[in-house]
């Protein structure tokens, strides 16, 4: 298990990894809106923490399929499966794999980004916090998605549309927590809803994915 | 005829609205449904199997 | 004999043929019934003046889109457990209609709302749960369409049935929590029946049960297309092996 | 250590092969024939495990079996070495450089695998065979894209494997110069339909 | 030609053609930007049609890989590199077909959206014009983009990347477009703007899209 | 119809062959062969167009060629006959029934291309050549996964094509039957580097 996460970390960092890929993405998302909305700052400070939270995780979706697609295509999920490590746990670790090369760093860059969009001072924390918790609940829903789609052709598209209904519940807690810091509210119960999801994720989506890549291997 | 008031076109828009998707909707099956039915019928004819 | 032998095709290709005719007329007549009851003979409201007749199929319809993911989730679940592929295509039959209803509950609540709130759409909790069951009625339906083997998108689709209703649940307390609305509760509920004064609750009724029965009617209907559309994949892949 | 008993295996819903048995005791091989297109990769799938069995019994050793497909399970930006210690790891083994020198990859060890030859490629993936510590061996056309030296290697590694109680059941359309290893035709396996007329129309469609 | 537009429309509307995936994806970016700034009509409002931009633009683009990388696979593309006709043309044609497929239906569908977002009532016709407008243009650079990445193997993401900062001129005048007109100003200039950045992609980019296609073949 | 000069192709920029000159007449056919990986494939792409020599000329006829590769250019969810008339159309052309027939498809025309076989896409790929209305073919290892009975039938159309006064340069392993077609053996033409030593540093690594 700690040698699959090796991997797919080395795999990551290598040339044509996609590593630093969906930072870029999240960084342009960031950028267009100012472009889109108008430079007001009031009015971007106002939408900062959605915008951001929202740019976040498009550019964790692009990356979605990525976490299955290759291993797919050069046989390894094949050998993957009939190696003595359960799929239920390959998947987790596929999963800890993808945040730990997306969610983490696009959790790290959000502040940077909330500069450009005059994200209010006291809602830095809250924000970070809120996508530190967050995004492991996004790496793993979306895990399950690739798993369903790996079998599929230029799946990514429909990956995405399967994916982002899923996300509704963890970007509204996520976006509303770190608006209420920006406000000056309390944040406890977002956060706490959100870790909820999280957990209860981790706890369940790992069988409902493995199921799913067993019945594409067929 | 009833009297809708000034909400008639409200009234009649929402009614519309509803008879045209579920017509669709009926269109389409019934549509899909005979398409199937000839092709498996060719089909079966063609494989010697009557029925 | 166990209720389990109609999801055998060929016992529900039988049976659904005979049962088929009553239920259309069945499905007609109380449709037809309910809704010019409810349009022709009713009274106005004296708050919402006409629009009200839009409730003989803006309720039947809302309850119908959710209705129809619960028989999905349930066919889904017997397919998963007990292996019936009736079951699994029926959850493939049914899931456009449901997608049909729940567009039929967003147009009518919308078309309602622009002279009630003022506005088209307002992100109201209910309001807001509909948009995102489309959106799963939506992704579930192209999931059916993009895998190939069907034994295989039958399992996928399960899977994403099952996940999916645990989610919606979860995005109704999400969106409860992050805006409370404008909609009224529920107001036919049966301990609470002085809602809807009696005038509108007999057609409303009835177009509930007519809307039912249009559902089973198509759902039926549909199935029996799946599994001509099942069989003919098999006998062409026979073909192309002889 | 194998045990297949009536077997049927399925492929985009349709039975293609049916009624398959036969043993596999440690120290033996068996090859599978058939034509192109009969089901060979199927079978061999359904014996991993990879997809279900339409009907019958598959017995496999407790510890599993190792399989080997079409495709090998590199990464292009991985070197050998480090394609081979991922797999050794997976599989609960450390030492690879056995593995290596049985397959003659010890001068390509630090290449990135995506500057191998095809046939390279393949050795690697036979390698992989040898640090997974399986006695069942699975392979499905071994030796495509080998060139007959290669080959004669790969047949030493299977002939060690045996000899040290392992077992392999390939399919393969040359011949390894396995002297004692068995053969099953797969042709009379071919799964048959009910004739014109008999079928009673739509259960037969469900597989 | 003409035989290869109505190829690449009949391609599109066939079963996992892509038609209507780009459409989901619109609007499930426009759903989700509420979730995360919040259900107020004045502030939605206010961000609508820099949203209904940034939300079309990104659902073109997450299209675009499909336009050369399905011909490059079935080797199409070879074939056509030696057809009768110019790879120009060809270019040229596919891109069409990538707008007629994807920036039209976006167009149609934007009003539609527009209500999703409390869009003012005077901004919906300069957002459709804005649409009808640049979406060409959009569709033409992302051909260029996809001309560019079409021998990568999961270039998506760097096709993301490359073709992102070609678009913001082609925002930042159809967003200025459709929030001039929901405050009541002339949007002329910028709609005049637009039409000048269509016109002079279409003149241009064919040729330098063929270029970067024949360099591909290689 | 076909004039080479001292052609030079190269691949990942690297020369793989030089030196290549042959004319082809109206009528006659050239087989090229070498063993695997010799750069049969690069070369026809170089004659094709597709990448530009390194050295050498190729002289085409006026009205161009008609290039069959590895991949057939088929669409999956296109019937036969639409993806036929597809590259008719592109090609100026219209009727494709002959070329249905000559390659044995009258009676798949209304099947989508995935549910064909490989030997009947491959089929079908050929098929594309006799609408394309071109004199000189350019083939690459046109008879891949077809039976004996398809290959008859593909030999039979590159005659009637010769005898039409058309022209045909193939990559092929096996022997087609085509009494009068010349060979050409490319392994003398293998690039060769500038020996140890002799090369003068940074100009020979840009081919
Ligand atoms: C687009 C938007 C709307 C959606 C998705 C929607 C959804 C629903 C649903 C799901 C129900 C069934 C509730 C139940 O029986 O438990 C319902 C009932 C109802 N809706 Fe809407 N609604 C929408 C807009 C409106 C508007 C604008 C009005 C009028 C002002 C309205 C008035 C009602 C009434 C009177 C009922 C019946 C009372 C009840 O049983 O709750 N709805 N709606
Ligand atoms: N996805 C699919 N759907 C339907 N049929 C398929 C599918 N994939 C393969 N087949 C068919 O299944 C049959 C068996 O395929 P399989 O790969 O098992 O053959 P094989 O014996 O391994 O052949 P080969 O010697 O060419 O490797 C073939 O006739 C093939 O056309
Ligand atoms: N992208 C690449 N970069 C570098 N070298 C390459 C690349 N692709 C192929 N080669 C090498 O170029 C050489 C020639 O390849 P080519 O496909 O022309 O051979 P071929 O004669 O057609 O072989 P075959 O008979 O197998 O088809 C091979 O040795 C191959 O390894
Ligand atoms: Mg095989
Ligand atoms: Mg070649």
């Amino acid at each position: 298990m700690l040698a699959l996460l090796l991997r797919d970390l080395r795999l990551a960092t290598r040339a044509g990894g996609g590593f630093g890929l969906s930072l870029a993405f999240f960084l342009i998302v960031t950028v267009l809106v100012p472009f889109g909305v108008g430079p007001e700052g009031g009015t971007l400070a106002k939408i900062a923490p959605g915008i951001l939270w929202v740019g976040a995780l498009l550019a964790c979706l692009l990356s979605l399929d990525r976490i299955f697609a290759l291993d797919r295509e050069d046989g390894s999920l094949d050998l993957l499966a009939t190696a003595p490590i359960p799929m239920e746990g390959a998947v987790a670790v596929k999963a800890l794999a993808h945040w730990l090369t997306t969610g983490l760093p696009l959790t790290l860059a959000a502040p940077v980004l909330g500069v450009l969009l005059n994200l209010p001072l006291p809602a830095f924390q809250p924000l970070l916090l809120s996508l530190l918790i967050g995004t492991p609940a996004l790496s793993m829903i979306g895990t399950f998605g690739a798993a369903l789609t790996v079998g599929l052709k230029r799946g990514g598209l429909l990956l995405s549309l399967l994916v982002l209904p899923l996300y509704i519940p963890t970007l509204i807690y996520g976006a509303e927590a770190a608006r209420r810091g920006g406000e000056g509210l309390a944040t406890a119960t977002p956060l706490l809803m959100m870790a909820g999801i999280t957990l209860g994720t981790i706890a369940i989506l790992p069988f409902a994915a493995a199921a799913a890549i067993r019945v594409n291997l067929r | 005829m009833v009297e809708l008031g000034k909400y008639a076109g409200t009234v009649l828009g929402a009614y519309g609205v509803t008879i045209v998707l579920i017509l669709g909707l009926v269109w389409q099956s019934l549509r899909q449904s005979a398409r199937m039915r000839k092709r498996l019928e060719d089909q079966e004819r063609r494989m010697g199997r009557h029925g | 004999m166990s209720i389990w032998e109609y999801a055998n095709p060929k016992k529900f290709m039988e049976t659904s043929s005979w049962a088929l005719p009553w239920v259309t007329g069945l499905a007609v007549a109380s449709l037809l019934s309910g809704l010019i009851w409810g349009f022709f003979f009713t009274p106005d409201d004296y708050r919402q003046g006409s629009t009200v007749k839009i409730i003989y199929i803006h309720v039947p319809s809302a309850m119908m889109a959710i209705n129809c993911w619960a028989m999905m989730l349930v066919t889904s679940l017997v397919w998963l457990i007990r292996r019936h592929h009736v079951s699994a295509l029926a959850a493939k039959a049914a899931a456009p209609i449901g997608m049909t209803m729940t567009l039929i509950a967003l147009f009518t609540g919308a078309i309602w709302g622009q002279p009630m709130w003022g506005t088209w759409w307002a992100w109201d909790p209910r309001l807001t749960a509909f948009l995102i069951l489309f959106l799963f009625y939506l992704g579930y339906i192209a999931l059916w369409g993009a895998v190939d083997d069907p034994d295989t998108a039958a399992d996928l689709t399960s899977v994403l049935c099952l996940v999916g209703s645990v989610f919606a649940l979860l995005s109704r307390y999400a969106v409860l929590f992050w805006n409370q609305g404008l909609h009224q509760g529920a107001s036919l509920s049966l301990d609470k029946e002085e809602h809807v004064a009696d005038v509108f609750a007999w057609p409303l009724w009835l177009s509930m049960a007519g809307f039912g029965l249009l559902f089973l009617t198509l759902v039926l209907f549909r199935t029996r297309t799946e599994i001509r559309a099942r069989r003919l994949r098999a006998l062409e892949a026979r073909e192309r092996m002889a | 250590m194998l045990a297949v008993r009536d077997l049927a295996a399925t492929r985009g819903g349709l039975r293609l092969i049916e009624g398959v048995s036969f043993d596999l005791l440690p120290g033996q091989a068996l090859v599978l024939r058939g034509p192109n297109g009969i089901g060979k990769t199927t079978l061999l799938r359904t014996i991993a495990g990879l997809q279900p069995a339409a009907a019958g019994t598959v017995d496999l050793p407790p510890e599993g079996l190792a399989y080997a497909g079409h495709a090998d399970g590199l990464k292009a930006t991985l070197t050998v070495t480090e394609n081979l210690t991922f797999w050794a790891r997976i599989f609960g083994q450390s030492d690879i450089g056995n593995a290596l020198e049985a397959m003659d990859l010890v001068q390509l060890a630090d290449r990135p695998a995506q500057n191998l030859s095809a046939g390279q490629k393949r050795r690697l993936g036979l390698a992989r065979l040898l640090v997974t510590g399986r006695r069942l061996w699975l392979l499905d056309e071994p030796t495509v894209s080998l060139d007959r030296a290669s080959v004669a290697l790969f047949a030493t590694a299977v002939r060690a494997h045996l000899a040290a109680g392992g077992a392999a059941l390939m399919a393969t359309h040359i011949d390894l110069g396995l002297d004692d290893a068995g053969t099953l035709d797969l042709t009379p396996f071919r799964a048959r339909f009910p004739a014109a007329g008999q079928g009673d129309g739509f259960d037969e469609a469900f597989a």
